[in-house]
């Protein structure tokens, strides 16, 4: 009987050697790994990744950690705020929340805006540049070759910077395109003259300029500039919305601009309203 | 004779085109005092002074118009008398926003000073009375830097000071303030000097000159000769650019390299401006404030250069006015030497205390930058005096790779331009360095 | 005021030397001219031929390549001129037409715009159009031609048709002959077969004293190349003189001066620093002799300034000047 | 019309691949500003985006890796084989059709058993089906083309750690159902053989001189089979073609973007302000000012 058996398994013996071989590696294997998994498993919370996959994974930095994974360690294991994931909104914020049991408030959706208008046509140069193209070198040579020592000096440091090019260089003065601004805050640092902010975005209602220069200065350099007439002060008195930082208006970001009249009335016409002029 | 030729070659240095002959022969002039003088109180380096007179003030000259404020910073003192009209903020020779004082000049003569010593009594005067009097006195290093000639004098007491260098190089294309100033106040040197040796109880000093100034060397030794002066030698140092770098005439002279981020007193040395050395003789013998220097106006822009007195807070409208006024084809102002000063946006700029030059350039003299890629021929690293190399450390901050730049030293570059100077493809190598370290010093040190 | 002129600021230093890349280029170019004088004495219109096409189409595929790539035009700064010319003096003269522009083409657009032009080029560009046309068209790069005989063919005694190197690595020539004295003199002079612009030793030299003097290139990496090559051969010759050539042998023939003085001094692909300088240099001279001796091609200095020229950012990266004021390594 | 399908397209490439090209997506969109309502499109998309919730559709994924995604040309996979094997037509298409056959088979079987293997040993699972598959197609060769099997030599044993198969199994077979798997593996393959075999014509071309099919019996011998630029067979070349096709493919995308009016980005990750080969982009001069 066993004979038989063998005589017909015969031919095919090395196969089955072979089957056998690599079943028993492969058991044994397993069993390594099994016995591997036990000893050196690291304890990790399996949140993380998860929350890592709902993360944009632009890896901006505007959370302030090093990076989608670092954020996602934080929000599991240190209970860091929900909201700080500027890219992925409030939308992430409630995912977040639902995912981890939490409740959140979104934050407000900030985007950039770049404050002048100082365009090639408006704005007046001191000298003549030469140089390298970029914001932070042309600053430190003489002060950078605009007459308006506040005005953006158009060699597009901040555009470089933009993880998501946003940002526009239009006439020599940088722009931002607020749809694709994810508030990572890389041009705010990048700016070396501190002209970008980041703002609501519900807020439509801007003055663009930086200069806090007195009225015939900045009228001397820019066509575009802010005089400090403060007449949008006074047009806004009861909402309160604009006030006066020296010789420059500003718009108080926590309240919203009712009275958009001012746009049009503004002198220089350095307010706009982003809902008309887009 | 007491002429020591320099033994130690630096690496590196390049020669430009020194355009000496400009102004070199022209005695030095004083300038007429200009009605309004803008004085601005970043006379120096350190913490700006603070003002102490107010708009519609009337102050006599001589008298303090801005205090130091802290240790590193130097008090400013009126050029002359005159009423305050205003004080604002302007723009300062490298272009960064200075606080100005505007005095109108009334040009009379209620000057008024403590009181006059005898030119040989400062003998008997103990250091801290004389260190005392050079800080009053506003004294800064009158070579471009500005550093408080003050603090510069009280090392600390763990270093001791063997020798004295006083800079007299003037390597600087086109400047003869220093050249003049030797040739025509040999004893105001020598005795500020000897002011330095008894301050810092130095016996051996040297004054360093180039050899492309043979009329100064010959003239103050000859001049230590007849005076017996036996302590203080002329050591002759061979022509090129950087040699009135501290670091690289230390080594010239004395063989020794200052430590990277070290200063001169690290090694015992101490290197003083010709120019801060008279001021300092004005100070401690005659009592007179540092209000006024000596600058060289030249350039093929201007119709005469010549060498001038200006009072401190000048226009340099007002110095070109009175050299013959500028050509037509004038394409740079430049404050300082053309290596390493800085170029003005406008002639309404002032001078301070470390203008050492007012140059007009044409566009035949100056140099276009353009961004053309390096053809690494290695010229800059050649040329560089402090052995960096230059080309990587641009490529580096065109990256904006400011780690990598800042180990590959960085921050031991010291802006002398020899780079720059020699690249043939006109890469603004300096100004990437300049942009590197000012992003490095903002960093938060770790 | 805002209407006038207004003033330029820049950041110091204020003035310059006065070097360019175009007066660079224009210094190569004239050290160039003896070597090409020797090339059309030896080889006649055919060198001239070959020097102005690949010249032609060098200078032609730069102006082409640049206007396709949108950036600003280049070919005034004489780079492409010079890739021409050692382009051309790298062929043999019988080579064709249309082999050589194939070789600009390479040379120019693959090697050097494709890497971003002038300064970016990691080869030396007209190396990798002779290695690209000697690895591929292998035949007609070793073509044979006597020397004269656009002259007279009847005046011809000692040469034949194979390059000195190419004997010696086929053992064709007895040893003793290639190493005697009248032969390495004709080789110094160039009266032997090879490459156009690799055959006189002597108009190479002239051309490369001239860069020198111009300070166009410095000492360091001809002669630590020649210098090594030289030490190597001697070494070899002193072991076995009846199997290796004599030591002038190998510094007078193939393309040693060619390469030493011409093609390893490339700015771009050679090391900045003095000290690589040197190491360049070595490894150049090294992997020539290397190849010459063990290798399967009679020739190896393309090859080996070819490898260095890999070896650059390396080199560039440990071979750094002592910064002033550090104690030991920076 | 067409464009803004491919852009769509794009964008759910970019989404199912699950990959952290935000950037890519912000390029496109930029690309795509230039109507409002595919912007709005676009936009939607990106906020979509962190959910990854996409139909599949087998023609999609049958048709993407022919072109859009091509493995080699677009994707960059798979280079070791590609740049070994094609010295010849006939060798590109073997290599391809071999990679063909064990991707749709380690396709279809990953994606059967992707809700059993265990996530942490799932690349030697992996390695393993895939293994099987290879040593099946290895041995298949070696019996019926023994001539290409030769020829091809160690690459197909090597096709083992081809990162196209080890790709796909990873970023799609194990996520998705067999139906659309097996889609994507023959799409990818395709491709890859597509790209093969033009890669290998070219070389073949200009290296010899000759277009052989199969063997010398299939052979069209060209004018440059007298004086062929041998160094394109040898690896250098290999390197040059693939880098030439590449550019080409950039250039021709660069121009059709330029005739619908826009800017063609090339689809760069990380952006080049780490690169440290100063290129001279950055130092662009001033325009306009």
């Amino acid at each position: 009987m066993i004979e038989t058996v063998l005589t017909i398994i015969e031919p095919y013996l090395p196969i089955i050697k072979t089957v056998f071989a690599i079943t028993c590696i492969g058991f044994g294997c397993s069993f390594a790994l099994a016995i591997a998994a036990k000893f050196f498993e690291v304890k990790d919370d399996p949140r993380i990744g998860e929350v890592n996959e709902l993360l944009p994974g632009a890896n901006c930095g505007a959370c302030g950690y090093a990076g989608c994974m670092d954020y996602a360690k934080a929000v599991v294991m240190d209970d860091a705020e929900l909201n700080r994931c500027a890219p992925g909104g409030a939308d992430l914020t409630a995912t977040l929340a639902e995912y981890l049991g939490k409740t959140a408030e979104a934050a407000e959706k900030q985007v950039a805006i770049v404050l002048c208008m100082g365009t090639n046509d408006a704005a007046k140069c001191r000298f003549e540049y030469n140089g390298i193209a970029d914001c932070r070198a042309a600053h430190l040579v003489g002060g950078g070759d605009k007459a308006c020592t506040y005005g953006c000096l158009g060699y597009s440091s901040c555009a470089t910077v933009c993880p998501t090019q946003a940002i526009e260089m239009v006439d020599g003065v940088a722009k931002v395109h607020p749809e694709l601004c994810i508030s990572c805050g890389k041009c705010v640092t990048a700016c070396p003259r501190n002209l970008i902010k980041l703002v609501p975005e519900k807020n439509t209602v801007h003055i663009l300029c930086s200069s806090n220069d007195k009225g015939p200065i900045v009228r001397k350099v820019c066509t575009k500039g802010c005089i400090g007439c403060t007449m949008c002060v006074k047009l806004t008195k009861e909402e309160e919305s604009v006030f006066m930082d020296g010789f420059l208006a500003k718009i108080d970001y926590s309240k919203e601009v009712q009275n958009k009249v001012i746009v049009e009335k503004c002198p220089p016409k350095c307010i706009i309203d982003t809902t008309i002029n887009n | 004779m007491n002429i020591l030729k320099a033994k130690f070659k630096i690496h590196g240095g390049v020669h430009p085109k020194y355009r000496k002959e400009l102004a070199r022969d022209e005695e030095t002039k004083r300038l007429p005092l200009p009605d309004i003088l803008r004085i601005s109180t970043t006379q120096h380096l350190g913490a700006p002074s603070k003002p102490v007179v107010k708009k519609g003030d009337y102050v006599k000259k001589y008298q303090l118009l801005a205090e130091a404020a802290g240790f590193i910073s130097a008090p400013v003192h009126s050029p002359a008398s005159g009423t305050i009209k205003d004080i604002v903020t302007g723009t300062g020779a490298s272009g960064a926003p200075v606080t100005e004082i505007i005095l109108e000049t009334n040009n009379t003569s209620d000057a008024e000073l403590t009181g006059v010593y005898p030119t040989d009594e400062w003998q008997k005067l103990s250091p801290e009375t004389i260190l005392n009097r050079i800080r009053e006195a506003g004294v800064v290093g009158a070579g471009g830097a500005g550093f408080p000639t003050y603090v510069k004098l009280s090392p600390p007491p763990d270093k001791k000071i063997e020798t004295l260098i006083i800079n007299g190089a003037e390597c600087e294309p086109y400047l003869t303030a220093d050249y003049r100033l030797m040739l025509e106040h040999p004893e105001c040197l020598i005795a500020g000097i000897q002011i330095i040796c008894k301050v810092l109880n130095v016996t051996e000093a040297y004054i360093a000159i180039e050899d492309n100034k043979p009329e100064a060397i010959e003239l103050l030794s000859k001049y230590l000769e007849d005076k017996k002066i036996e302590n203080i030698k002329v050591s002759t140092l061979p022509t090129y650019y950087p040699q009135g770098a501290e670091k690289q005439q230390i080594y010239s002279i004395t063989g020794r390299e200052v430590p990277s981020g070290g200063l001169p007193a690290d090694v015992g040395v101490l290197v003083e401006n010709t120019g801060t050395t008279v001021a300092i003789y004005n100070a401690v013998i005659k009592d007179l404030p540092f209000i006024e220097r000596t600058t060289t106006v030249s350039g093929y822009g201007i119709e005469t250069p010549s060498n001038v007195i200006a009072p401190i807070g000048t226009p340099y409208q007002e110095l070109i006015d009175f050299c013959g006024g500028a050509k037509d084809d004038v394409k740079k102002i430049i404050s300082g030497g053309p290596m390493m000063g800085f170029a003005q946006a406008t002639a309404e700029t002032t001078t301070t205390k470390t203008t050492s030059g007012l140059l007009l350039l044409t566009a035949k003299e100056i140099s276009q930058f353009e961004s053309s890629p390096c053809i690494s021929c290695g010229r800059c690293i050649a040329a560089c005096p402090m052995n960096l190399m230059p080309a990587e450390l641009s490529q580096f901050c065109e990256a904006e790779d400011f780690e990598s730049a800042a180990a590959n030293r960085v921050m031991d570059c010291m802006e002398c331009g020899c780079c720059a100077f020699s690249c043939p493809a006109h890469r603004p190598l300096v100004q990437h360095f300049r942009t590197a370290k000012a992003f490095l010093r903002a960093q938060p040190k770790k | 005021m805002s209407e006038e002129q207004l003033y330029s600021v820049s950041s110091s230093p204020h003035v310059h030397s006065g070097a360019s890349i175009h007066g660079i280029m224009r210094d190569v170019v004239i050290a160039m001219v003896p070597t090409f004088i020797a090339a059309i004495i030896f080889f006649g219109l055919n060198a001239l031929i070959l020097t102005a096409t690949c010249v032609i189409s060098c200078v032609f595929f730069e102006y082409l390549s640049r206007r396709i790539m949108k950036r600003n035009n280049t070919i005034n700064d004489l780079s492409a001129v010079i890739t021409g010319v050692l382009l051309a003096f790298n062929l043999p003269p019988t080579f064709p037409i249309w082999m050589a522009v194939v070789g600009s083409f390479v040379a120019i657009v693959i090697a050097k715009q494709l890497f971003g032009g002038l300064g970016y080029n990691p080869f030396n560009p007209a190396l990798a159009g002779r290695l690209f046309l000697f690895l591929s068209f292998a035949f007609a790069m070793s073509g044979d031609w006597t020397p004269w005989s656009y002259i007279n063919t009847e005046n011809i005694v000692a040469t034949t048709s194979a390059t000195p190197l190419g004997m010696l690595q086929e053992s064709t020539g007895s040893i003793a002959f290639l190493s005697n004295n009248s032969n390495i003199m004709n080789m110094f002079l160039g009266k032997v077969n090879g490459c156009i612009g690799e055959v006189s030793a002597l108009a190479l030299i002239l051309g490369g004293l001239y860069l020198l003097w111009r300070k166009v290139i410095t000492w360091h990496i001809p002669v630590a190349y020649i210098g090594t090559v030289a030490v190597f051969a001697t070494i070899l010759y002193m072991i076995d003189p009846s199997t290796n050539a004599s030591p002038l042998f190998h510094l007078f023939s193939g393309g040693l001066m060619l390469g030493a003085i011409f093609m390893a001094t490339d700015m771009v692909t050679s090391p900045t620093d003095r000290s690589g300088m040197l190491v360049f240099g070595i490894g150049c001279g090294l992997l020539t002799m290397i190849i010459r001796k063990w290798g399967a091609y009679p020739e190896g200095v393309s090859f080996s300034i070819f490898i260095m020229n890999a070896t650059t950012p390396l080199i560039n990266r440990v071979c750094k000047p002592r910064v002033f004021g550090v104690k030991g390594k920076a | 019309m067409t464009a803004s399908k491919n852009n769509t397209c794009k964008l759910e490439a970019c989404v199912t691949q699950g990959s952290t090209c935000f950037q890519l997506v912000a390029c496109h969109l930029r690309a795509s500003s230039a109507s409002p309502a595919r912007r709005e499109r676009s936009l939607r998309y990106l906020k979509t985006y962190g959910k990854r919730k996409v139909k599949m559709n087998f023609y999609i994924e049958l048709v993407k890796g022919l072109w859009k995604e091509n493995p080699i040309f677009r994707l960059m996979l798979g280079m070791c084989p590609t740049l070994a094997v094609t010295t010849s037509l006939q060798n590109g298409l073997g290599m391809g059709v071999a990679t063909l056959f064990v991707l749709i088979g380690s396709n279809i079987v990953i994606s059967m058993l992707r809700n059993v293997i265990p996530d942490k040993v799932r690349i030697p699972c992996y390695i393993v089906v895939i293994a099987t598959f290879v040593t099946v197609i290895d041995l298949c060769m070696a019996a019926f083309t023994p001539e290409l099997h030769k020829s091809l030599g160690i690459f197909i044993p090597l096709i083992v750690v081809n990162c196209i198969i080890l790709g796909r199994a990873e970023a799609f077979a194990s996520k998705n159902r067999v139906f659309v798997s097996i889609a994507d593996a023959i799409g990818m393959g395709l491709g890859f053989t597509l790209s093969l075999a033009i890669l290998g014509s070219l070389r073949e071309v200009l290296g010899a001189g000759t277009i052989t099919l199969w063997g010398s019996g299939l052979q069209v011998k060209t004018f440059l089979s007298k004086n062929p630029a041998v160094l394109l067979l040898l690896p250098p070349g290999g390197f040059m073609s693939l880098g030439l096709i590449l550019g080409f493919i950039n250039y021709m995308q660069d121009l059709k973007a330029k005739r619908l009016g826009k800017t063609y980005e090339p689809p760069v990750l990380n952006g080049c302000r780490h690169c440290i080969i100063a290129c001279g982009q950055s130092t662009k001069p001033k325009e306009d000012k």
